[in-house]
């Protein structure tokens, strides 16, 4: 459940964007939850849930759209692009658990699909990410 | 938008000092030195956590003996206490393996590790830094506040060239820097003491080379027993760096 | 698209052997070792080149006592020739001041580097490699397609473990490694020997302390003299490594 | 003029570009060449033109058409952009020179403009890059 400190930090972000843009209202909160990060919706929910309770921030739960974000990976060496569900090797539970909390230490448990090696870049699909913030001024 | 980074300096509010034990070059003694300050302090009832950022080479764990304990989920990650120490490092995740990340990605590891670890209210948290002034140095500049630096260096003219290059930038950034503390002292001349005279950044002292050190390690009750503590305690004890 | 990358392997085309003098951790003496490597292959009459890629705390100057040079401009810089060895280096562009930069840069100035030094034809480049496995050490892997690695550790522990992370990496890559190197022995042991046995990696030997480096630092006369090049000698005489 | 060595970069790599597409005809190749960098076009043109004699690449001088890539910079600490001519503090020749030569070492000699921090991104503008190459299958 350290979801909830993301969560916290949606919450924080949407308070301090609200005040720094002077915004009357806040309409939409577009939040992207990479895949690697293997994180429950459900859980994620109940996290902004309590947190909206906690700091009354200018958004309902309503307001927040999270969607999920594919893992692109990219090897540097041999250019390879892969989804991280084509990992052909099964990831093992501590694994993914480590993955959970620190998505870079995908370079620890994962590799190129193509020439093994450990050198790629997350493209896309990582973590936590507010893609935009939508309100009126 | 990374929302991470607006939670950071939140999750730091209870912490009375961050202090940063780092020195431009590697092998000088950096995380020694952070495992016996973070030791010491506990030992005077101070609250302390210790932070590995060295994500090649972490080596807090080893020298403080920590295996077997993993931090626990509770809205955030709690880092176990061991020894009187709240420790956290990356090696709970990549549990020894190697984690071969270049430098944008430590950066993201290290934005995460600060988003999600609650520490609690302490009075000291020592960042165990790793060599360089790449993207972990730049981070913790960038990211955290209140950070002090403590710079460690050798006798060695490599170790103080590089530990002057890592002074200037700090000095520019107006970054308070604690001072610096010569290691591994082996002759009687202590050439950190001469490079620091003018600089108006204060010389703590010295800790000589110390051929027991190494048997020491992962043994908190040897270690608190060697000339290294030792002379560490008396330096801190002699300065205003606690206080 | 990145031109660089397609001609940095045409650069090196005339280069016999590439070897990388790494490690893992900072501080075991890989500046010193790539720097008396290269000066004992000069010695043999060898054509040799020395890269020095550890952008934050370069050293290689600094122990070959090498000063008031600067590359030559000809479709391209050509690496000054300094006691025997074509020689480049960061610093001939910092200037001895600080380069904090971030992993990606140091990528980038890498490249740039490799993409733009003429050595011409050479018998070895020994690259003195930073601290860790980032970004210079994945690029070295990525970019140099005949690069060979040769480790150094200390006996301590906390190297050792560095040190077989980076081994780990580099064989899953299968990258040639020629072998470990222990330095800086103090006790009798030579834990290195044993941590190697089973893994089909050479151990190369072992360099004792040295007392009396840091005095010949920055002369090449009396650096040839020190226990340590001697001891590197009779290692290198030794063993398979030069053929 | 170690413009030379970069010409033949771009030279090889629109040779490996034209067999690894497998194409009959090469029309227009577009190189940015970034500001940062501070290479003389007249020189670089020059460089070109041996170069292409030297590797009788399927392109003429005329198909490769050199665009200066303004530079804009990027504060990591205080996020202020700005351009490389707004530099308050004029570089010495000296500085200049090596960054000619590594563009990096720009985080040695220059500064947020805004809060003096060496730590900022080179968005775009950095050196020579090849934009794209067009041509015909
Ligand atoms: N005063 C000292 N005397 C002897 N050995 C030391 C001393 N300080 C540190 N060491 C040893 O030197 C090596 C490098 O120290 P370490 O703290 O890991 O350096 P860094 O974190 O700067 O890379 C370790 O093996 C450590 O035990
Ligand atoms: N065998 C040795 N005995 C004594 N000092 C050594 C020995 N090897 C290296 N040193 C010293 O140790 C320090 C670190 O060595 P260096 O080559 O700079 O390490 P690295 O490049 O791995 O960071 C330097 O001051 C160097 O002179
Ligand atoms: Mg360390
Ligand atoms: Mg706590
Ligand atoms: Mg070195
Ligand atoms: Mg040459
Ligand atoms: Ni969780
Ligand atoms: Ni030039
Ligand atoms: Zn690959
Ligand atoms: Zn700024």
């Amino acid at each position: 459940m350290h979801e909830w400190a993301l969560a916290e930090s949606i919450i924080v972000t949407i308070m301090k964007e609200y005040e720094k843009e002077k915004l009357s209202k806040v309409f939409k909160v577009t939040v992207k939850i990479g895949e690697l990060q293997s994180i429950e919706l459900d859980i994620f929910n109940f996290a902004l849930e309590n947190m909206i309770e906690l700091y009354k921030p200018p958004v309902d739960l309503n307001n927040i759209c999270l969607e999920i974000d594919r893992c692109i990976l990219k090897c540097k060496v041999c250019d390879n692009h892969w989804n991280y569900r084509d990992t052909p090797k099964k990831l093992e539970e501590d694994e993914k658990e480590a993955i959970h909390f620190i998505p870079e230490v995908a370079h620890t448990y994962m590799r190129c699909t193509q020439c093994g090696s450990p050198d790629f870049e997350i493209l896309q699909g990582r973590g936590v990410w507010i893609d935009s913030i939508e309100g009126e001024k | 938008m990374d929302p991470r980074l607006n939670i950071i300096n939140k999750r730091l509010e209870n912490i009375k000092r961050v202090i940063a034990v780092s020195g431009g070059k590697g092998g000088i003694g950096k995380s020694q030195t952070a495992a016996a300050l973070a030791q010491y302090l506990s030992m005077q009832n101070y609250r302390v956590g210790l932070l590995d950022l060295d994500f090649c080479g972490p080596s807090s764990h080893l020298i403080l003996g920590i295996d077997d304990v993993f931090p626990e989920e509770d809205m955030g990650i709690l880092p176990p206490l061991v020894g009187g120490i709240h420790f956290m490092s990356i090696t709970f995740f990549s549990g020894g393996q190697p984690a071969p990340l270049r430098g944008g990605e430590i950066s993201n590891a290290i934005i995460e590790i600060l988003a999600i670890t609650r520490w609690g209210p302490l009075d000291f948290l020592i960042i165990d830094m790793p060599p360089g002034t790449g993207d972990p140095t730049l981070d913790v500049i960038r990211l955290m506040e209140r950070v002090e630096f403590l710079l460690v260096t050798t006798p060695s003219r490599v170790a103080q060239e590089v530990m002057k290059k890592e002074l200037s930038v700090l000095r520019e950034l107006h970054i308070p820097v604690i001072g610096v503390l010569e290691n591994m002292k082996i002759k009687n001349n202590s050439p950190t003491e001469e490079v620091l005279a003018g600089l108006q950044v204060p010389f703590l002292g010295s800790i000589d080379f110390d051929e027991d050190l190494e048997d020491a390690l992962g043994n908190t009750d040897k270690l608190l027993a060697t000339g290294f503590v030792k002379q560490l305690g008396q330096i801190l004890a002699h300065s205003q760096m606690i206080s």
